[in-house]
């Protein structure tokens, strides 16, 4: 950050469209890591982001899964909290009004056991103020449908369109790293009507406490996510963005301007912060910050020139 | 920033306290450290805001120079004289084996306070050291076993403040695992310690050692109109076996339970603990709720014991 | 590690047969990070190892991929080498003999453009003094063949059909962790006639230079390793080791006997140490003399009792 | 350990000099530090074994504090009196920003000597500095520029030491990014430094200052039977100027080559230098060769310059 670039005093343009959705700048904070924005509105001023990611909901309450729900891992974390959530009514009762209420865009992560609970969920968030429904098809901690319907084409393909007709919201399809092929998947939401996909979700792994000989967690694997899975998830935008037209919203290890700045020009029209937020509560402020110091810094005026401007080496 | 200030919150309990969180991150100076045990520190560190809005039982979660997570440690003496806080770590795993060896001057980065404290009734008049024989003053029994111990130091001094009586039973593996002893013969009124060992006061458990105390005359004989309540925290079993007991004898009590936790904030959901709560929707009779926000203090009658 | 358990001084007996094999102990040096063996031999005797894996093999020499090839990773770090080696020919003529004087077992990492060259591989290295030949279908850093082969139980199936006939010496097939579902292309692999599995190789990543808006390995991607990817080959290789008879070979960030260990009771026979070699030149004799110490501490006589002893929680 | 003993190598040139590497990993103290530049230190490091068989333009491979892989940093100054070594780090990202606030007395985790170094001419004859007008001696002219110059510090020393003259030109982009001055004019019978901006002796950049030095009528002259040798050691551009510059005048260089790494010792075949080599299977005329073992230093000619 040596060369001085633009007088710091100077405004840069960070806002971007997501289908169709005027954003403030491209960075949202991601689903579960985020609850329902409760919390962190008493750290910082959530309109300050561009958006915030519900926890994912599901039609009607869950526990979760049983203790221990996370295990740490090198430069990252296993979880399997596994949806837990007060169910759509009583979220969109208790928790929308004050998500709606912060002045930032709000998504609603939507996840169910089968396609019916989908359905469900879309019709029933048609008719509220929420912004954009990141539909989650990647979930590894249920046992039951989402990862199911996201790990093939036709999964997804087949899940998406009886969805679609649903809403006249948009929605964003939120794919796993375990698909067969990532670029496969997209295409297939992007062909049922998505209105963009959101990746990467979180990589199935496992920890075992070797004194006794058990998976530290009590659901035996779960989701990795932090910045041990950023190059993977970089590459995955990398080649997405480059398969499908509409908008990918990218994630995965994001932790700093910088980080956000590479998944800008891998493609992505907006990013999630996840993990970085339970180390560094202002992690999704921090990168706001970051971003617009590196734009005038690097004298980049708009947050828009810089998605998609990566250039291949020969 | 003050206590009603941006970035504070203040979350009531059922009783009216007011626990005030913060989780914006703050670079504290460690002010002096002493070595209680091999790998077994207490550390002194300057937060003036911390120490001025803290409640015995509320935690910080700290960065650690060797792990990707905040590690979460419990207050254990706070001073705001001195606009700093008392804290123990035991060297466990890498993360809090770095930790451990940090030294006076180096700056901890953390996040706090967090969590609901202990409940301790509202100081009924100004208690001073000469109501200690007050008939109708309310009485707390303290009971820790290991790094449990360090919150309830804390506590009893609370306590003291607020004009109850104190008491307290620890329980060590044997006495060379023994430390704080000193600090909580001062702030308890009575104090028994014991070990699986022998060779300190009691031979036997810690709860063996509460039900020792409470069937002393004396004791109860103390314990007058203002009733008495008991605070726990340690291991697992023994504070399953203290909630027992409580429940046996009708002593209202509470517990400090831990639990793998991520943000340490209230975001991740991975802090589980299964309580036993109304739940408005109806549906299963218990549910699972935030140690880090809901807890990691609750009323042992709530826990679901595993 | 504070109990005594045994004497210090007590043997514990590591040794395991691996499809035939048998090895003084687990750990084997993976391909790729360990050379020919010639200068880690300068460092400690290889005879404490329970054997070597040859950098990738093909039939003629490859100059292998333009440089930068390495980008550094939060616990990780992405590498795009492209199978530099001299050709089997000079292989043979030139390292092998180094190899096998070397006093453990001894296996040979080998690639090809289409299944004749895996062909001609294989027919090559059996009148060689070789102990295991690993036939990599997994390297993410080549255009041609191998990924193409390893991403489908179809593919795996076919080119090892293929191969079977033309050796007597046990093969142990390396899996990528970018397949459709691992435990498929094991499984693929074991029906064709396999002696083991090797998992996993690199996952497919990217790392961005923001400054010059250029991917910093000049190949673009690269295969991620090390620590950062400990959970997910964990994942897999319990994954695999309960799907299939044949012996799992586990690798995957390991850089400690702990972690050798996690990998064993997942259900791997042997393990690999691979990018930990880069950081810690003895790590993979550290390795071993932690799995000894261990055992002794917790009264573990056998190295074998470990291998699929995890019990998975309810 | 010895030089020939376990853990050490020797690999032998075509000169037959030999190289000893070790890659067992040491811990050795910081003696002492030295702020050259803001985020430039010069560091003086304990280390008998290395400082024993170390050659100018060997490297050590560093652990940092903050980075996953080890960094390769060159050898400045051999000690072998004071069995220490001296190496300049500039804080660049995030590993060398680390090990640049390491402090003295604090360890450092490292593997070394590795590579292969300068060539000199053996010594002729015990050299001592009263036959530094000997008209047959052979002469040295060590161009560097930026961190560059830190190898060529050592390697003068070495030179003088083997009764060679010393010639040095350094680059460097304006005066007050400069260091070292001082230590490089002790150590060459002539110096000269550029400056981009002008300030110091020359004003242009280091390669039109070798070009400037060779054309003085004084250096021309002391060029006699020994003849004149260049190692250069900077910015790719730089290097690849004075190898042009080199070949054209007809005069041997050498170059020390960077190239990201991730061993350092030779087994993983990341840190590929492309260079012209006899390929005994027939094949390309140029190879990938491996930069921390048959490198960092290469004959310039060898080279295939982007
Ligand atoms: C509310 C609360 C208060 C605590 N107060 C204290 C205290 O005052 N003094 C003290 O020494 N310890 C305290 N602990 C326990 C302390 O947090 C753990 O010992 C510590 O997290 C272990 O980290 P590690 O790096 O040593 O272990 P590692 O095994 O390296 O940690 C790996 C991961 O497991 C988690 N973990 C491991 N063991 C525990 C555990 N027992 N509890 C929670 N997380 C764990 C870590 O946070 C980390 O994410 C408290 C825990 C909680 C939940
Ligand atoms: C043979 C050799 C000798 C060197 N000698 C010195 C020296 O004496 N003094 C000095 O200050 N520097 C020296 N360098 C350069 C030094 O190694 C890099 O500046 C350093 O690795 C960058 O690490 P970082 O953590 O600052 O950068 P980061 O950008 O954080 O590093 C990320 C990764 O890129 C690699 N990397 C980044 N830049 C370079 C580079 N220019 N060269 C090699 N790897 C790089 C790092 O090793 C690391 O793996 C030398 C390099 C080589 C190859
Ligand atoms: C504790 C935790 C809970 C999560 N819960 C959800 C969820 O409910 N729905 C969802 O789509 N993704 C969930 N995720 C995945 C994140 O939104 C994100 O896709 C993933 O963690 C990768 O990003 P990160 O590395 O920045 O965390 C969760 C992740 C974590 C760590
Ligand atoms: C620099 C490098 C080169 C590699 N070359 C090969 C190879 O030639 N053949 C192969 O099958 N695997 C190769 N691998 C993969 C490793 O053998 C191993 O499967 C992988 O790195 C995961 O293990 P680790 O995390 O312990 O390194 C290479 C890995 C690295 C880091
Ligand atoms: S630790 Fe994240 S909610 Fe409690
Ligand atoms: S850095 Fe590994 S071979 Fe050179």
């Amino acid at each position: 950050m040596s060369a001085p670039g633009m007088p710091a005093d100077i405004a840069v343009d960070l806002s971007v469209d997501l289908c169709g959705i005027r954003l403030r700048n491209p960075v949202l904070a991601a689903s579960g890591t985020f609850g329902f924005g409760r919390e962190m509105a008493e750290v910082f001023p959530l309109s300050s982001l561009g958006g915030i990611v519900s926890k994912g909901i599901t039609l009607l309450p869950r526990r979760g899964n049983p203790p221990p729900r996370v295990a740490e891992t090198a430069s990252g974390m296993l979880n399997s909290v596994g949806l837990q959530n007060p169910g759509i009514e009583a979220f969109l009762r208790e928790e929308l009004p004050f998500m709606v209420a912060q002045g930032c865009a709000v998504a609603v992560n939507i996840a169910g056991a089968g396609a019916e609970e989908y359905e469900a969920l879309v019709e029933r968030l048609d008719r509220t103020p929420v912004d954009l429904i990141e539909v989650n098809l990647s979930c590894p901690n249920v046992r039951e449908g989402c990862m199911a319907f996201g790990a093939t084409a036709r999964g997804v393909e087949s899940l998406v369109s009886r969805i679609r007709p649903r809403t006249r919201k948009p929605l964003a399809i939120k794919l796993t790293p375990q698909a067969d092929s990532i670029s496969e998947t997209a295409r297939a939401a992007e062909s049922a009507g998505a209105d963009a996909v959101s990746l990467v979700n979180t990589l199935l792994g496992m920890a075992i406490d070797i004194e006794t000989r058990r998976p530290v967690l009590a659901n035996n694997v779960g989701g990795l996510s932090g910045p041990a899975i950023l190059p993977v998830a970089l590459r995955m935008v990398h080649e997405v963005a480059g398969t499908v037209r509409i908008p990918v919203i990218g994630m995965g290890g994001i932790q700093t301007g910088q980080d956000a700045i590479a998944f800008l020009l891998a493609g992505a029209t907006a990013i999630q912060v996840g993990t970085a937020t339970l180390i560094n509560p202002t992690a999704c402020q921090d990168v706001v910050n970051e971003i617009a110091s590196w734009m005038r810094a690097h004298s980049v005026p708009t947050v828009r020139s810089l998605i998609g401007d990566l250039r291949l080496n020969p | 920033m003050n206590a009603e200030g941006e970035g504070v919150s203040g979350m009531a309990n059922e009783n009216g306290d007011r626990f005030h969180t913060d989780a914006v991150p703050r670079e504290a100076p460690i002010l002096s450290c002493r070595e209680l045990l091999p790998g077994l520190m207490l550390y002194r560190i300057q937060d003036p805001f911390l120490a001025s809005c803290a409640r015995p039982g509320q935690f910080v979660n700290l960065k650690t120079p060797d792990g990707f997570l905040r590690r979460p440690i419990s207050l254990c003496r706070i001073r705001p004289g001195e606009g700093a806080v008392d804290i123990g770590i035991r060297a466990l795993g890498a993360g809090t084996r770095a930790l451990c060896r940090m030294g006076c001057g180096e700056r901890i980065d953390w996040i706090g306070p967090l969590g609901r404290g202990f409940l301790l009734p509202p100081r009924s008049n100004q208690g001073t050291s000469d109501d200690a024989d007050r008939p109708d003053r309310p009485l707390l029994l303290a009971v820790g076993g290991g790094i449990g111990i360090f919150p309830l130091l804390g506590l009893l001094e609370e306590a003291r403040a607020r004009g109850m009586g104190t008491l307290s039973v620890l329980g060590f593996r044997d006495p060379s695992q023994a430390f704080l002893l000193r600090e909580f013969r001062e702030i308890s009124d009575r104090s028994l310690f014991a070990s699986d060992t022998g060779g300190l006061d009691h031979h036997g458990n810690a709860v063996e050692a509460v039900r020792q105390l409470l069937s002393d005359p004396s004791v109860r004989q103390a314990v007058g109109k203002g009733g008495l309540r008991m605070a726990a925290c340690g291991p697992h079993p023994m504070m399953k076996a203290v909630a027992r007991l409580a429940e046996d004898l009708g002593i209202p009590c509470q517990v400090s339970l831990e639990q793998r936790m991520g943000c340490g904030t209230g975001v991740c959901l991975v802090c589980a603990c299964e309580v036993r709560r109304k739940n408005p929707e109806g549906g299963p009779a218990t549910d699972y709720v935030r140690c880090c926000r809901e807890g990691p203090v609750f009323d042992a009658r709530e826990v679901v014991w595993e």
